[in-house]
């Protein structure tokens, strides 16, 4: 799960990270004001789960109260990567004299959370990571440790050669690890980590993406979910207990497990076809689930067919039939629809699609074919 | 031969009188399993199906059964707890079933059962079966036929639809092994090259790998370095957009790393051959084995 | 650092175990009108550092406020193995089912956090282990991982066979777990930890030791010292930043490191005398601790006679002897001083004394035999 | 020879510019250790006695220096993490001089120290000394001289009184260890009896303990059961009450436990001979070496 800058910033304060303040404003008049309390020049941020803000237009300075109300109005307009900007935080610019990078990642092949830092921050740390690899330096934690002072030493001698700032680094590290640990974070960054002209070391922007397994044990952090800045039928998939990620082809997939939904996508692709979505139903086999399934892929105006593909194991067939059959009897389908079902239960579910008027096929390969030469009008070979 | 799990192989079920756990414990007993004990906190003392003796704790399961596996049916947030509980009771192999296990839970039951010197399968993968020997999990039993190849894989159903294939062409499995879609996980690719490396009765492996990560990548290399046998595999999410899990925890492309098209490039480079189909596995197996 | 228990309880409280409330009187009519305010029998406990106050008379059940006031005034007269009782607790008496006991060490042959358990509590444990140690469960908490759930849960089973007491327990084993470390204690202990007719697991005692060593880093612990209850001379010679035990033999000893005191008492004892206390002026050589290990060994009515034991290593021999000088012309001695000085300085040390009309030896045993025999009166061997 | 340090000891100091740190850095340069680097955060780059260079970090300072050794002289609260700093820097063997370590720190420093590989001794030790060829710590060097006696000891100048007496009846030193008084620490008297039993030149051992504990105990029994050399013993603390910490945290009799006469008598019963008074150390060695 995203959160929002302003609430990851809001995070690392409780756990003693120093970062200047800073205000939500969610129309031009409430940043004008914010700005005109803070006196000075202010930044106004969009806030919205995707990268690149500052190359969309969605970071702008302001010298006056009046110039933020103008910023801000801009840049709520914008969409950044299809996402609408709802929100934007103003915050006192900050005087700056070096701007470095500190980030924690769980990382697979150490099988650890990984800290990366570098004293070339502000920009993108791929970038850093490709062009100039040196300037990154990577270090492992030990979970049964923790971040150690003289691991946080080494991280922050890295970045400052000044040993005040060096320990105000680690210790930021150290904060910065907690707050990860405690949130149930797979990523936490501080980009850019800043030094100011007066020596001080402060966070001037922060970014955390929660492991979405943690949200059944940590309310509070569950609770920073915002649906507004998310595609509204993946909500509505995640409602349903259903994982689905909209793509943009034609052929919309229902399958049951991930690895053979990706399988189907990419033999939809292998055919001719585009696939409309990534659409996993899981083990259980409830009806409710297709019928929901069903709902939201029909809602996407580009699916010119639908294609079930069902590997019976703990997954019901006859299960998958009724749903299909409910749906259908909902909501009359537009597009033509083509069922492969094989496994458990297999000649219950093909009796009830027969008894419907439907019919299912056997074979994945030739399933995806039909669903292929239905949606792109083509012939079946 | 098989590896893993055998005739042997005195199974211990966590979380026995659970939704999944007493359904799958039924399905596995149906299939000849030796199904040992159960354990469940406070149902210490009763018996499962009127056969299963439970208990409260692993610890006290494994001194009155002598189990030496067990497989985990637990809620998410308590699937660390369980494993570690495993590990702690000396149990040399714990499969986890469980999906939703928070990955920072993770680090730390990795480097745990590490120390205990157990070997961990998964979480979020749907165990193993020796068909004709032994079935620990979900992995559905009849869809599998005693046979010489052996098979590995990060998916559930894909991994069903590809045996399945292969049971019909009359290629039989030693052992089938899903490892799961989580980031961290207890075995690897490798560390099932290298048993089916080691076991008589393998004689070709098949690899089912998906997006996300360099696993197939380090075995690709793996399999030129350190195997004698025919190794074929398939990797799911061509088609998967970057920076998006796909249903798997583990299933996401990072920037431009872990993508299908690299880890079937190392398959290509390391002799692993390559599956466009998962149906094309059984005629790349037909000629490997030739 | 001992600390009495209802402080203990606050902290186990914090760290979220169920305690029964409880208030501190330090008068007789203090205890007689927070007995009233809770209505029904009260309990009042003795606050001292001592164990076996039941046995002394420091607990004492009280059914009205009158009740309560006159054993509240006992018990503020009672001196617990020679501690006056300065403070009472007086706490809602508990219905209770069964009593068990669970406390933590740190253990130094595992080198770890044990906790014990045992079903047989409201006794000392001490007395459980000699005679019925199968009715206690011993187990190491891995400080790498803390105290697993499940580990809890075998602990919580030992306890208590219903399931709902067992996880009850766990919990609060993990708890009391907590409140150890954050606390940096060297003992926690509840004893008894009971069950109530209804079923719930309570605590209705806290006792906690805490390590001399983490006062530092935690000051809300080192805050709740309460020097009244401590001897007065280790007080000062604590203030002094000296390591002081007062004993009852007549021989004062003056010692550089423990391991020596040690020894030197031994010897006092070897040649006849008894040591009238151990004293560490530790490593480092600042005659002002001289001159407040004479002050406080010189309060102490029963020494007859002072002993000097140092060797010069880190600690130079003039600088205690510039101390012993300093101080006798401040305070002249009213019982004999023997010096044995050796090592780092020697000369110079001796060259002081001399001038101040004081002599020093360098042998160990013959300046112990001197020591003693001017404390009893005997002659020198 | 000797144990754990000689002439070929590259030594680092950590906390050299501190008080203590740089006063025994001279004299162990003195005495003739090879005092190879300091470690100080922030003085990085500057030299301690315009000779010795100083790093902001262990693992800077290893890398530059090639130490194979290190002692630490940083405050109680800063201990624990150079400990395990010296460790992550894979320095074989590490000295903590430093007293008043919490214990539950050294709970986590005893487990990461084994982890690493390295040998921990101390904290709140004197360090250890071989006579003649390198000094790591506090003993000081002219009450030693070489000899074919080993001593391991708790006690920091009650050792110094015993080394004196030996010196004095010239009996020189192998090595004399400082294990130090707290109740957990790296190294004990048997990691120290093995050294010794290993060690060519050793003939005789002498090994000082006090109240609190039961290492004094088992070493007896490893003496009894594993060694072919003469060890004699002194237990301070005979006159300790119980429940009192005697100024070594360590130093505490626990109900009746870790008494100064159960030791004793554990030093009997195993063939040790136990000296009444530290000056009888000297005698029974005699008695012993004959």
């Amino acid at each position: 799960m995203n959160i929002h800058e302003y609430q990851a910033k809001e995070i690392f304060r409780k756990h003693g990270i120093p970062i200047p303040p800073g205000e939500i404003a969610i129309t031009a008049e409430e940043a004008e004001s914010i700005a005109m309390s803070y006196g000075g020049t202010v930044v106004v941020k969009a806030q919205v789960h995707a990268g690149g803000r500052g190359k969309a237009g969605g970071v702008k300075l302001a010298k006056t109260p009046e110039e933020a109300k103008k910023v801000a109005r801009d840049i709520l307009k914008l969409k950044i990567k299809d996402l609408p900007v709802q929100k934007v935080l103003v915050t006192p610019a900050a005087d700056i004299a070096t701007e470095a990078y500190a980030g924690i990642i769980v990382d697979r092949a150490s099988k650890k959370a990984v800290f990366m830092v570098s004293p070339a921050g502000g920009i993108d740390i791929e970038e850093v990571a490709a062009k100039t690899p040196d300037k990154i330096l990577r270090h492992a934690v030990d979970p049964r440790y923790g971040l150690q002072g003289f691991e946080a030493m080494q991280l922050g001698f890295f970045l400052y050669k000044d040993v005040k700032q060096a320990r105000a680094a680690a210790k930021i590290l150290q904060q910065l690890y907690a707050a990860f640990v405690a949130s149930g974070a797979s990523l936490a960054e501080i980009n850019p980590l800043v030094t100011t002209p007066t020596g001080e070391v402060i966070a001037l922007d922060a970014k955390m993406v929660v492991d979405d397994n943690e949200l059944d044990r940590l309310p509070e952090i569950a609770a920073l979910r915002d649906e507004s800045s998310e595609e509204r039928s993946e909500v509505a998939a995640r409602e349903a207990n259903l994982t689905f990620i909209k793509l943009d082809g034609n052929v919309g997939c229902v399958v049951n497990g991930a690895g053979l939904a990706m399988a189907t996508m990419d033999l939809v692709k292998y055919y001719g076809g585009e696939p409309a979505n990534f659409l996993d139903i899981g083990g259980s086999s409830n009806p409710e689930k297709v019928v929901n399934a069903l709902r939201i892929i029909t809602s996407d105006p580009n699916v010119k067919a639908i294609l079930f593909n069902i590997f019976g194991g703990i997954t019901r067939t006859d299960d998958v039939a009724n749903g299909i059959v409910t749906a259908i009897k909902e909501n009359p389908l537009k597009v033509p629809l083509v069922i492969r079902l094989t496994g458990t239960n297999e000649e219950i579910a093909l009796k009830i699609l027969t008894e419907n008027g439907l019919s299912a096929m056997t074979d994945m390969d030739e399933a995806v074919k039909k669903a292929v030469a239905l949606a792109t009008g083509s012939k079946v070979a | 031969m098989s590896i893993f799990v055998d005739k042997n192989t005195r199974l211990l079920v966590q979380g026995i009188t659970g939704r999944d756990g007493s359904f799958h414990a039924k399905q596995m007993i149906e299939y000849g399993t030796q199904v040992v004990g159960g354990v469940t906190p406070g149902k210490g003392g009763q018996k499962f199906e009127e056969k299963v003796p439970i208990f409260n704790t692993v610890a006290e399961a494994v001194k009155q059964t002598g189990a030496n596996a067990t497989v985990i049916y637990v809620p998410p947030m308590f699937a660390a707890d369980a494993m570690m509980e495993a590990a702690d009771a000396r149990i040399p192999f714990i499969v986890c079933i469980t999906e939703g296990v928070p990955v920072l839970d993770m680090t730390r039951v990795y480097l745990y059962v590490r120390e205990k010197g157990s070997r961990l399968l998964g979480p979020n993968c749907p165990g193993l079966i020796s068909p004709g020997e032994s079935k620990v999990g979900i992995i559905p039993g009849r869809i599998c036929t005693p046979g010489p190849i052996g098979l590995v894989s990060r998916s559930g159903t894909l991994t069903y639809e590809v045996v399945y294939q292969m049971t019909r062409a009359k290629m039989g499995q030693t052992t089938c092994v899903g490892i799961g879609g989580d980031p961290i996980n207890g075995t690897n690719f490798i560390d099932c090259l290298e048993a089916f490396e080691k076991d008589a009765k393998t004689t070709a492996v098949v690899m089912i790998g998906e997006i996300g990560g360099t696993d197939e990548q380090d075995a690709a290399k793996f399999v030129k370095e350190k195997m004698t046998k025919p190794v074929v595999g398939f990797i799911a999410g061509q088609t998967a957009p970057p920076g998006r899990r796909m249903g798997h925890a583990g299933a996401i492309i990072s920037g431009s790393a872990g993508t299908a098209a690299e880890k079937m490039q190392a398959f290509e480079e390391n002799g692993v051959g390559v599956a466009k189909r998962p149906i094309d596995v059984v005629d790349l197996l037909k000629r490997a084995m030739r």
